[in-house]
């Protein structure tokens, strides 16, 4: 059987290279697994263009970098690829990063290879989210939640997340339908990170649809349901929405930009996430991507550059005193409101999706 | 009066036509215009302009080197899709060829398939027969994608070609490659010339496929897709003025190009 | 056709042809002869040689993927995780009849698809009908190029750009605000108007293409042998200038209908909370937060399908024979 | 002489028709060969036979004496002038006369020459440098003709190449053709279902129909003796006379035809009284009279028709016997107008006895 099925791919591999000569300028498989070579996936502008000219020259690695604009594209790269992996490092949010082990597709951190893991900041240093069975997976890179945003012109203040559905705001509000349901849950006083619901389906159910129906009753107050922070900014900017969920980076760098925008964490509580940098599972040059990691956690200078371009706080200490005074303001929340933001778990995930994504998806077609 | 009623249908039509070409130009105007915008952020009215973003594009060496590997790109997917389109084509149009029309069907399959599935459905299939993604993978997925359009564009020239056009060529001493070099290929220059510039466009704006069978290097759209992603700011439309600018005059030197030759 | 008037093409240049170009060289060469010569002699290498490569192109990557993907969209499990079974299974297909919430995007992309169709149809018409019947030919393809520059900048600019045009505080609501017309911005973006005015707009050139050609065949004395019997414009229109575009009207309706039915990204940036639609649903399954390949393959499959039969089904009634594109 | 050309019990069909049915043909060098006849006869299926672009079902073809019929068009040393000429669009009027020559490996200044000697042939050496586009149809057809000769065949093709030509033009081009034909002399097999363009041209005119040769020969032969019904019928106009044969003698047959004896030439037939026989009889071989002629043989009628056309005028004659027969007589004839009675007859000679 074994021997079949060598034949047959092994055939199939031939008529493929017979059809790709035609229009082959090579076939070569190109080298991925070269020592001096780290292959990374993440966002435009994320690592600092000087911070990768100065490592290339102190260490001889080279950096290749594959731009990404989608969590969902890069993990179905990932599976795509299975066991031959191209990349080394992938950029990877919290509440993707039970998916992306699940999967089997990240390896797990040998910390005592990284000598400045300690510059991390004291909370992200094996943050619970970032911890299953004891082993660690990422390097922390940037914290953020996901905020109540408002344009100060227009929308009045609240504390609660009620205002997202004032009759006054009909037509104005936008959020990701996925994220705000947990956010709604949460605000209905349920477990909107489905923590507790590991041995209760029918409770789990039941408060989603409860989420659900709610969502659907304030339908006519959503202006747009939008996935990109980019999608954010704008309508905020072209003033198409007055009001929204949204992760806190977008929101802030709006701010950061002077535009009449404040982000604040409503009194029934949120929830936070951490972007981190991830091995991958097999990676080609394993060696290469951990004197990668050791030499971005160097200096705080690479985090403030992370935040300005993202949004988002950074994980490394002492980011704070590099940022100047606007940054600061932009990325500052009241201790209170800090303290209502609850990190997303990685327990009970497939629950939690399958139930969130039909439920989105009812949303969107009612 | 007679003169009257015969022109007012041209003058609607007329008006049809500028009415639809403002429809087309206008928001590309607005996107330029954007691109002088002195601000992170982009919306009306502008208020300062800048040249500084066209600054920043033209020494952003990211730019530069998407904008050749989409050119690469898009220029080895237009060889290998004319070559194969015409190659398809030729067997459709053939005689006592059992099954033409399955053929036919089947070689248009990839215009019809939506962009998403078509770059997941490919890149699982690549897998299977161990191909690397990379450069050799997206002109491969290009070319799929860019080949019924070359075959459409062939086969309805290729109808209208009188049937004894190859017959004298072969009368005369051409053998069927010959004739095929010196009367086909000839006859059917403008077919070709149509196909290569829409395969030189689908290429240069995919994205989808590109991503999902790309390797390190982005290509134009993947760049701004990313750049997007980060904040739209008026960079973006510096970057797609520029290349809008680029496009149209190759498009104009092209028209000027079949116009010469035609007289 | 006559026109014996005509000068020789280089009048300044009064250059004899020169023959015996490098084909004819070639082909008369002993290596050719005893090469390639002697191969296209025979009807059988000849055959194989039309017929191999379009086969094996077609067998390997047109219809390989889409097998493959017919092969996920059947199994239980993809991809392959130990734990779970990767048996054959129909379920995939059954989760799209068993359920309302998958059923009414996918109606509504198949409406939506139609609607985009005919508006598009009755927009370019017009202005196909002008560029190819009333421009001077010396001038058509200018007036076509004109119409073609948009298409050049690509799917996201210009999905972009009308978000530009349409926003609260996009050009049109400028302009109106500041001519006084209205106070408060109209909300356009975000709207089945918006999503369609967007659409039409990444598509008319699908439309435009095949209507030209098809309305530049129709001799014009055909046209004028209708007004000379008495037929008036609209006459002249029904009974003459629209049975002999049919062929166009059918290739860019098809072409326009096929892939306004999977248009991605324009409804993800354009729509707005009711207009979600078919590929969006698709997308979700291969995009979500947990891995629904099995599902989604299923789903394209369907949406493949249908979308084919229903374009096979108008081109039968209306009984177009061509599909062109220019 | 060996022929030039040689079709030996050759078929050709397709499928359940048949389109050639065992064409035997030998056509000799130097002579301009017109295969006539209507359309459906055969007679273009054996050009393309010829030229290569069909093969025989059986049978074989000789060109020079040596098989060709498994041969490519491109290695027989035949040419064809088609009749839209199929002059390549993309090259100019001097390339598409090259053409062949170019594949034969001619070097530049032998190309040069033999294509400007051509075109002065034809008076078009100024319009070397033309697309086809820019010429007018008689134009067209010369460049196509001289296309067609310059790689120098054995026998040149031509499948109705005056059909797409005013009236006017295409008499021109008659005579043109025939004097290049004599000029060149090359063999050419002409093609067409004009008589006329046959009778004018052709040193030998093969009348085909339903895949057969129907008879062969000069065009007066064809013209004065046809063999059958479908000949006399096909070229030219004839009356035609249903009897049984009385008696022969001296080659002039007796046959009664509705109670009249009329005399015909046997015309190589060999008819035995009593048998049935046609004859045909050509509108100008009548004469037709006032009067009741002398010493010969004449019919009475009544004219009911009167026709002019120009040439001549034609008459069509009702006879006392009921059946009617058409008469050509001089233009400029007063007399013969509608009603009147004139006597009708032939000379024996001029009436021939078709085959059965």
């Amino acid at each position: 059987m074994k021997n079949l099925d060598v034949t047959r791919r092994s055939t199939l591999k031939l008529l493929a290279t017979g059809a790709g000569v035609l229009a082959a300028p090579s076939i070569i498989r190109p080298a991925f697994a070269e020592s001096k070579v780290v292959n990374i996936t993440t966002y435009d502008k994320f690592v600092p263009q000087s911070f990768i000219d100065q490592f290339q020259k102190d260490t001889g690695i080279e950096v290749r970098i594959r731009l990404t604009d989608d969590q969902g594209k890069q993990y179905n790269l990932l599976t795509a690829e299975g066991a031959t992996p191209s990349t080394d490092i992938v950029t990877v949010t919290g509440h993707r990063l039970s998916q992306f082990m699940k999967s089997n597709l990240l390896a797990s951190l040998d910390t005592a290879r990284l000598k400045n893991w300690d510059k991390l900041a004291a909370a992200y240093k094996g943050a619970p989210q970032l911890t299953v069975d004891g082993k660690t997976f990422g390097v922390p890179l940037l914290a953020g939640f996901e905020g109540l945003v408002r344009n100060t012109e227009y929308a009045k203040a609240s504390d609660s997340w009620g205002i997202m559905f004032d009759d006054e705001n009909k037509n104005l509000t936008s959020y990701i339908v996925s994220d705000f349901l947990s956010i709604v849950m949460r605000y209905q006083g349920n477990d909107g990170d489905y923590v507790t619901y590991g041995d209760k389906p029918d409770v789990a159910q039941t408060a989603t649809n409860q989420a659900r129906d709610f969502l659907i009753q304030h339908k006519d107050k959503v202006r747009k349901y939008y996935d990109a922070g980019s999608e954010l900014q704008q309508m905020f900017v072209n003033e198409d929405i007055y009001l929204a969920q949204a992760w806190s980076g977008p929101a802030a760098k709006l701010v950061m930009d002077g535009h009449p925008i404040e982000i604040s964490v409503p009194k029934e509580g949120t929830f936070g996430f951490l972007y981190s940098f991830n091995v991958v599972n097999n990676a080609p040059n394993a060696d290469a991507a951990y004197t990668f990691l050791d030499a971005i956690l160097s200096s705080p200078e690479i985090g403030a550059a992370m935040t300005r371009q993202s949004g988002f706080s950074s994980a490394f200490d002492g980011v704070d005193k590099v940022l100047n005074d606007k940054e600061r303001a932009a990325l500052s929340l009241p201790p209170e409101q800090v303290e209502r933001i609850q990190f997303f778990s990685s327990i009970n995930r497939d629950m939690k999706n399958d139930m969130i994504d039909k439920a989105a998806a009812e949303i969107k077609a009612a | 009066m007679r003169t009257y009623f015969n022109d007012l249908p041209k003058t609607a039509l007329g008006a049809s036509y500028w009415i639809f070409a403002v429809y087309l130009v206008l928001p590309l105007t607005l996107m330029t215009a954007m691109s002088f915008k002195d601000a992170n952020f982009i919306a009306f009215p502008i208020g300062n302009w800048t040249l500084s973003w066209y600054a920043k594009v033209v020494q952003d060496k990211q730019f530069l080197e998407a904008s050749l590997y989409s050119i690469g790109i898009a220029l080895a997917t237009t060889v290998s899709a004319t070559i194969i389109g015409v190659w398809i084509a030729l067997l459709v149009s053939a005689e006592n060829i059992w099954g033409k029309a399955v053929i036919f069907a089947l070689a248009c399959l990839p215009a019809v398939v939506p962009g998403l599935i078509n770059a997941i459905s490919m890149r699982i299939f690549i897998r299977t027969v161990d191909i690397p993604t990379g450069t050799f993978a997206i002109i491969l997925a290009h070319t799929v994608h860019a080949v019924p359009f070359v075959v459409i564009m062939v086969l309805t020239r290729l109808r209208s070609m009188p049937a004894n056009l190859v017959d004298a060529a072969r009368d005369l001493g051409a053998d069927p490659f010959i004739a095929f070099l010196r009367v086909t290929i000839p006859y059917l220059m403008p077919a070709l010339f149509g196909g290569m510039i829409f395969c030189v466009l689908t290429s240069i704006d995919d994205f989808v496929r590109t991503f999902f069978l790309g390797g390190y290097q982005p290509t134009l759209p993947m760049l701004i897709f990313a750049k997007v992603q980060g904040g739209m700011s008026p960079e973006i439309n510096a970057m797609a003025t520029i290349v809008l600018v680029v496009t149209t005059a190759i498009g104009i030197y092209a028209e000027h190009f079949t116009r010469r030759s035609r007289s | 056709m006559l026109d014996t008037t005509t000068q020789p093409r280089s009048v300044g240049l009064p250059t004899a042809p020169r023959y015996a170009g490098w084909i004819g060289r070639a082909a008369s060469s002993g290596l050719y002869r005893n090469t390639i010569g002697l191969l296209v002699d025979s009807r059988r290498v000849r055959l194989a040689v039309l017929a191999g490569v379009p086969l094996l192109w077609i067998a390997m990557l047109h219809i390989g993927p889409i097998l493959q993907m017919a092969n996920i969209s059947l199994l239980a499990n993809y991809p392959p995780q130990p734990d779970k079974s990767s048996e054959y299974t129909l379920a995939n297909y059954g989760l799209f009849f068993s359920d309302r919430l998958y059923f009414v995007p996918f109606v509504r992309s198949l409406v939506f698809a139609a609607v985009v169709t005919i508006s598009t149809l009755v927009i370019v018409y017009p202005v196909a009908y002008y560029v190819a019947k009333v421009v001077q030919p010396k001038n058509r393809m200018r007036a076509l190029l004109l119409l073609l520059i948009p298409f050049w900048a690509g799917e996201l600019i210009r999905t972009f750009s009308v978000i530009m045009l349409l926003a609260n505080r996009g050009a049109l609501n400028v302009l109106l605000r500041e001519f006084g017309f209205i106070d408060r911005p109209i909300p356009m973006l975000y709207t089945f108007f918006s999503l369609s005015f967007g659409v039409i707009y990444l598509l008319a050139l699908y439309m435009l293409l095949p209507l030209y050609s098809a309305i530049e065949k129709i001799p014009t004395p055909l046209i004028q042998a209708a007004a000379d019997l008495g037929a008036g414009p609209f006459q002249r229109f029904r009974r003459v200038i629209l049975p002999l575009s049919k062929d166009g009207i059918v290739s860019g309706c098809s072409l326009v209908y096929l892939t306004a039915v999977g248009v991605f990204a324009a409804p993800l940036l354009l729509g707005g909370p009711n207009s979600v639609i078919f590929p969006e649903v698709i997308a979700t399954l291969f995009h979500g937060s947990n891995d629904k390949w099995p599902e989604g393959a299923a789903f394209s499959m369907i949406m493949l399908v249908v979308s084919l039969t229903t374009v096979g089904l108008f081109m039968r009634i209306v009984g177009g024979r061509s599909v062109r594109l220019m | 002489m060996q022929p030039v050309v040689h079709f030996k019990n050759v078929n050709k069909s397709y499928g359940a028709l048949t389109a050639v049915d065992d064409l035997d043909l030998a056509i000799e060098p130097g002579q301009f060969v017109t295969l006539l006849g209507p359309s459906g006869c055969g007679k273009s299926t054996t050009l393309r036979m010829l030229g290569g672009f069909d093969s025989p079902t059986s049978g074989e073809i000789y060109l020079e004496g040596k098989p060709i019929s498994h041969l490519p068009p491109n290695k027989r040393n035949v040419n064809i002038v088609f009749q839209d000429y199929a002059l390549f669009p993309h090259l100019t009027v001097g390339r598409n006369i090259a053409f062949g020559l170019e594949l034969k490996g001619m070097q530049h200044a032998a190309i040069h020459k033999r294509v400007t000697g051509l075109l002065s042939l034809v008076s078009l050496q100024d319009h070397a440098e033309r697309m086809p586009a820019q010429l007018s149809g008689g134009q067209r057809q010369r460049v196509a003709l001289m296309r067609a000769l310059a790689p120098d065949p054995n026998v040149l093709l031509l499948d109705e190449p005056l059909s797409a030509l005013d009236a006017k033009l295409r008499q021109q081009m008659q005579i043109e053709l025939k004097s290049i034909q004599q000029k060149t002399g090359k063999t050419f097999i002409f093609v067409t279902h004009d008589q006329e363009e046959a009778l004018t041209m052709s040193d030998v005119i093969v009348v085909m129909n339903k895949g057969r040769i129907e008879q062969m020969g000069g065009p007066d032969e064809l013209y004065a003796r046809p063999r059958s019904r479908f000949v006399a019928d096909f070229i030219g106009q004839s009356n035609f006379l249903e009897g049984a044969v009385v008696s022969v003698s001296d080659g002039i047959a007796a046959v009664e035809w509705r109670g009249n004896v009329v005399h015909a030439d046997v015309n190589g037939t060999s008819p035995v009284p009593g048998e049935r026989a046609t004859l045909a009889l050509r509108p100008e071989a009548l004469y037709c009279l006032s009067s009741k002629p002398e010493g010969r043989p004449a019919l009475k009628g009544r004219v009911d028709q009167r026709v002019f056309k120009g040439a001549h005028t034609t008459l069509t004659v009702a006879l006392e016997n009921g059946s009617s027969l058409l008469v050509q007589i001089d233009p400029v004839a007063l007399s013969h107008i509608e009603g009147d009675d004139v006597w009708v007859g032939w000379r024996d000679r001029d009436a021939v006895l078709l085959a059965n």
